[in-house]
């Protein structure tokens, strides 16, 4: 089903050439005065864990904000699995396929943990006009209980199956983080989009996160994580993308990244000597 | 809760029980009065009830039912129609012989069908609009409504030389936008007056200083305000305060009202159906049995309140005299009959409209304060 | 018990009526519009049903008309005040209420002025009422429970989630916001049918005033927490006169307004809230003792 | 007619009304409290003014101010009876300003009866010897002492509560209040006094619009509380929630299109005229005139 990517040194041989998920062209985005990304482009093929750096302000919030169009977009041309849609609101790009985890836990305090992950599984079926799936009682029924399934393999993969009666307030936050990715996997993404999900989390939180991460990507999950934590990011991601000022600074794998000059002059602030 | 304990409480139960069934004797007649206390009407609702508390009292005292007790249970119809329909219904489906009020035009036309079907003679008070005796023959209203007697104004008006006439009215109650819209203008052009100015506005307005510019500016002899208490005040202060010298006419001014505006009420015209300057016998011995249990000058609600059970105790007197039981049937024949020879009350001779002979008719009498004092000035019944 | 149901009919059908009523605010509340044009399209499914009546249409033609009509006139509302969120749109929908109850008073003969139109022949009777309130609640029911529950949840609690999650939140709101309008249009019909008149104060702000505490002491989370709302603020000004306690009929709106005043303040969720906390205690209460 | 007076009537009404917003604005703005129970404080205050000059002969002044302080004393005992426990028992913020509406309401129903009962819902006042109108004349327009009173009140009330608001360590501790309620207690802030303190504040302010209406139309009765609540909430969101520059352009302009429509077409329709204006400002303004949902802006 899935080709198991070998994690070697020569992941970077991958063929860039075939038709990539993401491509961003451009993409610039001012805030009346204030440009928060200055003409950024990237393309992104299928199957990898890019990771997204930069110091606070370099623009990686408004560039996850701007491709999952939670966000605005000034210039520039975004395409997802080779179909144009700069112009499409929040929920569109979702229906495509682009899920995204916030800065901030979001879970329903009302809703169970199955719960909270079956709203990721109504995914395809949200689509419908609100009237087609008010009425059909008998078809909602049958679709509940697939609904249901969903969620409970979205669990599974995350290891909260055994939690799945709780309440999120009665869950620790490394915990809540995984019933959130549990989510978005239940919706069946394309390309998950991560802001900083193991922020303010303990090293061994850290660390399942990470390990999650890479199990997903191992079975062919394109994943964007932008993250302060540089240790995780080499463990983790395949290609790395600097940003500085809104600007593209550099790209490639996180330990050529890490050495470039310009990327270490925006970390420490000057430049060291040649 | 220990045993004893219980014990008592279950016994302190039943005696409150019993004690209300005890006070309904046999001799009783059981009446509901649907009258509005609170809401948009219950300025108008809680003088109605003293006027019926003041009246049952009065028959009571009087042998004039024999050893039968008129027995009055009063229910705030709270101005909701939905709330009087309720009511009505419980009443109708209780062993009450009559309904009494409501006050609000759209709660009557919402309880007056139920009164009809269910077959139990119900008497309205105010309730100023069409639709409401017609809706059949157990519906009665016993207070005039206003075209009846409001163009006794226009004639002493006439009377005194006065050629133009400026209105403001109430856009949003029906009796009332009725007088200023269509009677009014109908009563100047008899009277051979010009309408030179008519200022509709919400019954929630409070703010008049406009709507004087405008009057004033139309320079009439007279000014009719037909506006309920709280407008009044700022009206006819603001008037005379914008240095208006002639003449103002209103459909009703309450006494607490006369208090807050002054001596600027004076000269102040009302045609009314009841006013406590009224020298009839029946008007007086109201007014003064008022005074006595409530200390207070009587409103004209209060008036119709007591007129209401004035009208229902001739009626229930028929009946006993007769020997007859004082039952709905009994009642609702007795009262068409006090209806076509009238009786005396407060508002003075009443008698009934020709076309139905259930909706009163009262001569009303031309009134002007003085240093907050009404005088009457002439009397329907010389028309 | 005969003469219970039948000297209280109108007291039940009053009960029925304004459930739907406080339904038509429930479904806009839930769904994070905080929308009151549920009170307008009230009056304007009481008038449709009146004046149809005059014109000796039958009354179940009336009562669609009044539904299509509110819901043809929340869907332009709806996309008029798109942009507009919480209280600003509250205030928004009040301000259209005032507006039709100003259009009904000067509409002329057509809507009978400021007295409105009264004999409305049209009856209906308890049973078709609760009938008509059973089915409003199933479907009320069916759009808060499963996936579309789990929704509308999510559009009322935070909008970027259910972005995030392919949720079409405008949509959504808009759908709400027809359904509150139409069902609202049905409860304005049912009112003007069981009292026989209909007035322009029927859009007035005291309507509003109730339609809100109906609601919220019921809790505004769900269908039956509406209709407890309903039957509890229908009742009160009836049930608190008739125990015969003395003085009852001149103070009993400040018991009334102590009671809403209590609900508010310790039922968080109200009536439904409480209730349900209740229900789960003595659950556990059994639990704790088939255990020990 | 005379333009000047119009502009003259126009100015006052509209003053009367800012006084009356203030207080809902500053509670709703500061505190999340939609208080449906304004209206009544507002006729609370004007008849315990009312009955205290005639049972005790009190100068006017006196009385009035002796109606401020009742509307103040009924902001605390609301907040105190109400708010407090609601803050404490409701984590979720919708549900919060669902409840303390309902409260309100609640309360509004006790107050309205009480007073009612008492007055019969019959016009109560000044006794009219009470007050000595008189008028002054400015440009042919006529403008009475009571009048000059109410604008000079509503302009000091204004600027003053506009100052502590945004200069004042309590009108900043309030400012801190209404953007969330968990940051004033991290400095020190106390929440329940400051909220009593505003829910004073706004109770005074409808004590004082109250007992000034009285003198200014020489009467007061339940229903008027009613009819001045709709328009005030109106005037609030206009302006945009909270603020009071906002409230005070809001009061102003509903009070001259009041004014014009009343003056030049027909007064029946002077509602329409002033929430045909309300969904058309909103329609450009979401927000409100100056209103930003989250935090208080001066």
């Amino acid at each position: 089903m899935h080709q198991v990517i070998e994690r070697d040194a020569n992941r970077e041989m991958i063929d860039m050439q075939s038709e990539p998920l993401l491509n961003v062209t451009d993409l610039t985005v001012n805030y009346d005065g204030v440009v928060a990304l200055d003409h950024v482009s990237l393309t992104a093929p299928a199957g990898q864990l890019y990771g997204l750096i930069g110091p606070n302000g370099s623009g990686k919030s408004t560039f996850l904000a701007a491709i999952s169009r939670h966000g605005k977009v000034t210039e520039g041309r975004l395409e997802f699995a080779g179909r144009d849609y700069t112009g499409e609101p929040a929920f569109v790009a979702a229906r495509l396929g682009i899920s995204r985890s916030f800065q901030t836990v979001r879970l329903q305090e009302d809703l169970s943990v199955l719960e909270n992950a079956m709203v990721g599984a109504d995914h395809h079926r949200i689509t419908r006009p609100v009237i087609f799936n008010w009425l059909r009682l008998v078809r909602n029924r049958r679709e509940e209980a697939e609904c249901r399934e969903t969620a409970l393999s979205a669990l599974e993969r995350v290891g909260l199956v055994d939690y799945k009666d709780q309440f999120p307030s009665s869950l620790s936050y490394g915990m809540q983080r995984r019933v959130e990715i549990a989510r978005c996997l239940a919706s069946d993404p394309k390309l998950l989009l991560l802001d900083e999900p193991t922020a303010g989390m303990s090293p061994a939180e850290t660390d399942d996160i990470s390990e999650l991460l890479m199990g997903l990507r191992d079975s062919g999950l394109t994943q964007i994580l932008v993250a302060h934590d540089l240790s995780m990011i080499h463990a983790v991601t395949d290609h790395v993308f600097a940003l500085n000022f809104g600007k593209l600074i550099a790209e490639g794998n996180s330990v050529d990244v890490a050495n470039d000059p310009d990327v270490r002059k925006a970390y420490i602030g000057v430049a060291d000597e040649e | 809760m220990s045993i004893p304990r219980k014990i008592l409480l279950a016994g302190m139960v039943a005696g409150m029980l019993s004690a209300s069934a005890l006070s309904a004797s046999a001799e009783d007649i059981d009446v509901a009065a649907l009258v509005e206390q609170t809401g948009v009407v219950g300025y108008a609702g809680q003088s109605v009830w003293k006027g019926m508390q003041l009246a049952a009292e009065k028959v009571n005292e009087s042998s004039r039912l024999g050893d039968y007790k008129l027995k009055i249970e009063i229910k705030d119809a709270a101005s909701n129609p939905a709330t009087t329909a309720a009511l009505a219904t419980q009443a109708a489906k209780s062993d009450a012989v009559a309904i009494l009020g409501p006050a609000l035009s759209s709660s009557a036309l919402a309880s007056a069908p139920i009164a009809q079907r269910e077959k139990i003679p119900m008497i309205a008070v105010q309730s100023n609009t069409e639709g409401v005796v017609e809706t059949g023959e157990y519906i009665y209203r016993l207070t005039a409504p206003f075209y009846t007697y409001n163009d006794l104004t226009f004639k002493h008006l006439a009377d005194e030389g006065v050629k133009k006439v400026a209105l403001s009215f109430i856009s949003n109650i029906p009796s009332v936008a009725g007088l200023g819209k269509d009677f009014a203008p109908k009563w100047a052009k008899e009277y051979g007056m010009e309408i030179v100015a008519s200022e509709g506005t919400p019954f929630n307005t409070t703010d008049f200083s406009t709507t004087i510019e405008k009057l004033v500016a139309a320079k009439p002899d007279a000014i009719g305000l037909y506006h309920i208490d709280t407008q009044l005040t700022g009206l006819i202060t603001g008037l005379r305060r914008a240095g208006f010298e002639g003449k103002l006419f209103v459909y009703n001014i309450n006494p607490s009202t006369l208090e807050a505006v002054g001596d600027a009420a004076d000269g102040l015209l009302m045609s009314i159906d009841y006013s406590p300057a009224m020298s009839d016998p029946s008007s007086k011995e109201f007014t003064d049995s008022f005074r006595k249990k409530f200390d207070d000058d009587p409103t004209i609600y209060a008036a119709n309140g007591y007129d209401a059970v004035l009208f229902l105790s001739a009626a229930l007197e028929k009946v006993i005299k007769a020997g007859n039981k004082p039952d709905r049937e009994n009642l609702l024949a007795a009262i068409s009959e006090v209806a076509q020879t009238g009786f005396a009350g407060a508002s003075g001779d009443t008698t009934f409209d020709d076309k139905y002979h259930r909706d009163a008719r009262v001569n009303g009498v031309l009134v002007r304060f003085d240093k907050g004092k009404p005088n009457i000035l002439f009397s329907g019944k010389d028309r | 018990m005969l003469n219970f149901f039948s000297s209280n009919e109108i007291l039940l059908q009053t009960i029925a009526v304004f459930s739907l009523l406080a339904f038509s605010v429930q479904i806009s509340l839930r769904a994070g519009a905080f929308s009151l044009a549920g009170v307008g399209c009230w009056a304007i499914g009481g008038y449709s049903l009146a004046i149809s009546d005059r014109h000796d249409m039958h009354p179940v033609i009336g009562v669609l008309i009044g539904i299509v009509v509110s819901a043809i006139i929340s869907y332009l509302l709806a996309l008029l005040l798109v942009r507009l969120r919480g209280l600003y749109l509250g205030m928004a929908t009040i301000a259209f209420n005032q507006m039709v109850g100003i259009a009904l008073i000067h509409g002329g003969d057509f809507t009978g002025g400021e007295l409105g139109i009264y004999g409305i022949g049209a009856r209906i009777s308890t049973f078709q009422l609760f009938a008509v309130l059973a089915l409003v609640s199933f479907l009320l029911w069916a759009l808060e429970r499963g996936m579309l529950g789990r929704a509308y949840n999510i559009v009322r609690d935070d909008e970027p989630l259910a972005a995030s999650l392919g949720i079409d939140s405008e949509s959504m709101r808009r759908f709400a916001f027809v359904l509150s309008g139409a069902v609202g249009g049905l409860a304005g019909a049912l009112n003007a049918m069981m009292l026989g008149i209909v007035s322009p104060t029927d859009a007035d702000f005291p309507v509003i005033v109730i339609a809100l505490t109906m609601v919220i002491v019921g809790g505004y989370h769900s269908w039956l927490g509406a209709l407890i709302g309903a039957a509890l603020i229908q009742w009160l000004p009836i049930g608190l006169q008739s125990f015969g306690i003395e003085g009852m009929s001149e103070w009993w709106s400040v018991v009334y307004g102590l009671l809403i005043l209590f609900i508010a303040v310790y039922m968080p969720r109200g009536l439904l809230g409480g209730l349900q906390r209740l229900g789960s205690l003595m659950a556990r209460r059994h639990q704790d003792f088939r255990e020990a | 007619m005379l333009y000047e007076q119009l502009i003259i009537n126009a100015a006052v009404l509209g003053a009367v009304f800012t006084l009356f917003a203030l207080g809902l604005s500053l509670t709703w703005g500061a505190l999340d409290v939609l208080n449906l129970a304004h209206g009544a404080t507002f006729v609370t205050s004007a008849w315990v003014a009312t009955s205290v000059y005639s049972a005790y002969e009190l100068p006017l002044a006196s009385a009035m101010l002796v109606g401020i302080l009742t509307g103040g004393m009924i902001g605390v005992v609301a907040d105190l009876v109400a708010f407090k426990p609601i803050r404490l028992l409701i984590t979720n913020k919708r549900q919060a300003e669902l409840s303390m509406v309902a409260a309100t309401i609640g309360m509004g129903f006790v107050l309205d009866r009480i007073i009612g009962r008492a007055t019969l819902d019959q016009v109560f006042s000044f006794p009219a010897r009470a007050f000595p109108y008189k008028d002054f004349h400015i440009f042919g327009a006529r403008i009475s002492n009571i009048e000059i009173i109410i604008l000079v009140l509503t302009f000091l009330c204004a600027v003053l509560l506009n100052l502590w608001i945004s200069r004042s360590r309590q009108g900043m501790a309030i400012r801190a209040i209404a953007y969330s309620a968990k940051i004033p207690p991290l400095l020190g802030i106390h929440v329940d006094r400051m909220s009593a303190a505003t829910m004073a504040i706004g109770g005074m302010l409808a004590g004082l619009s109250g007992t000034l209406m009285t003198v200014w139309v020489s009467g007061m009765a339940v229903s008027t509380g009613h009819s001045f609540l709709l328009k005030g909430f109106a005037i609030v969101v206009l302006g945009g929630v909270g603020s009071i520059r906002g409230c005070v352009l809001a009061a102003f302009i509903l009070a001259f299109a009041e004014t014009g429509i009343v003056a030049f077409g027909a007064g029946n329709l002077r509602d329409l005229a002033a929430f045909s204006l309300i969904v058309l400002i909103l329609l450009f303004r979401p927000q409100g005139l100056f209103g930003t949902r989250s935090a208080m802006r001066a």
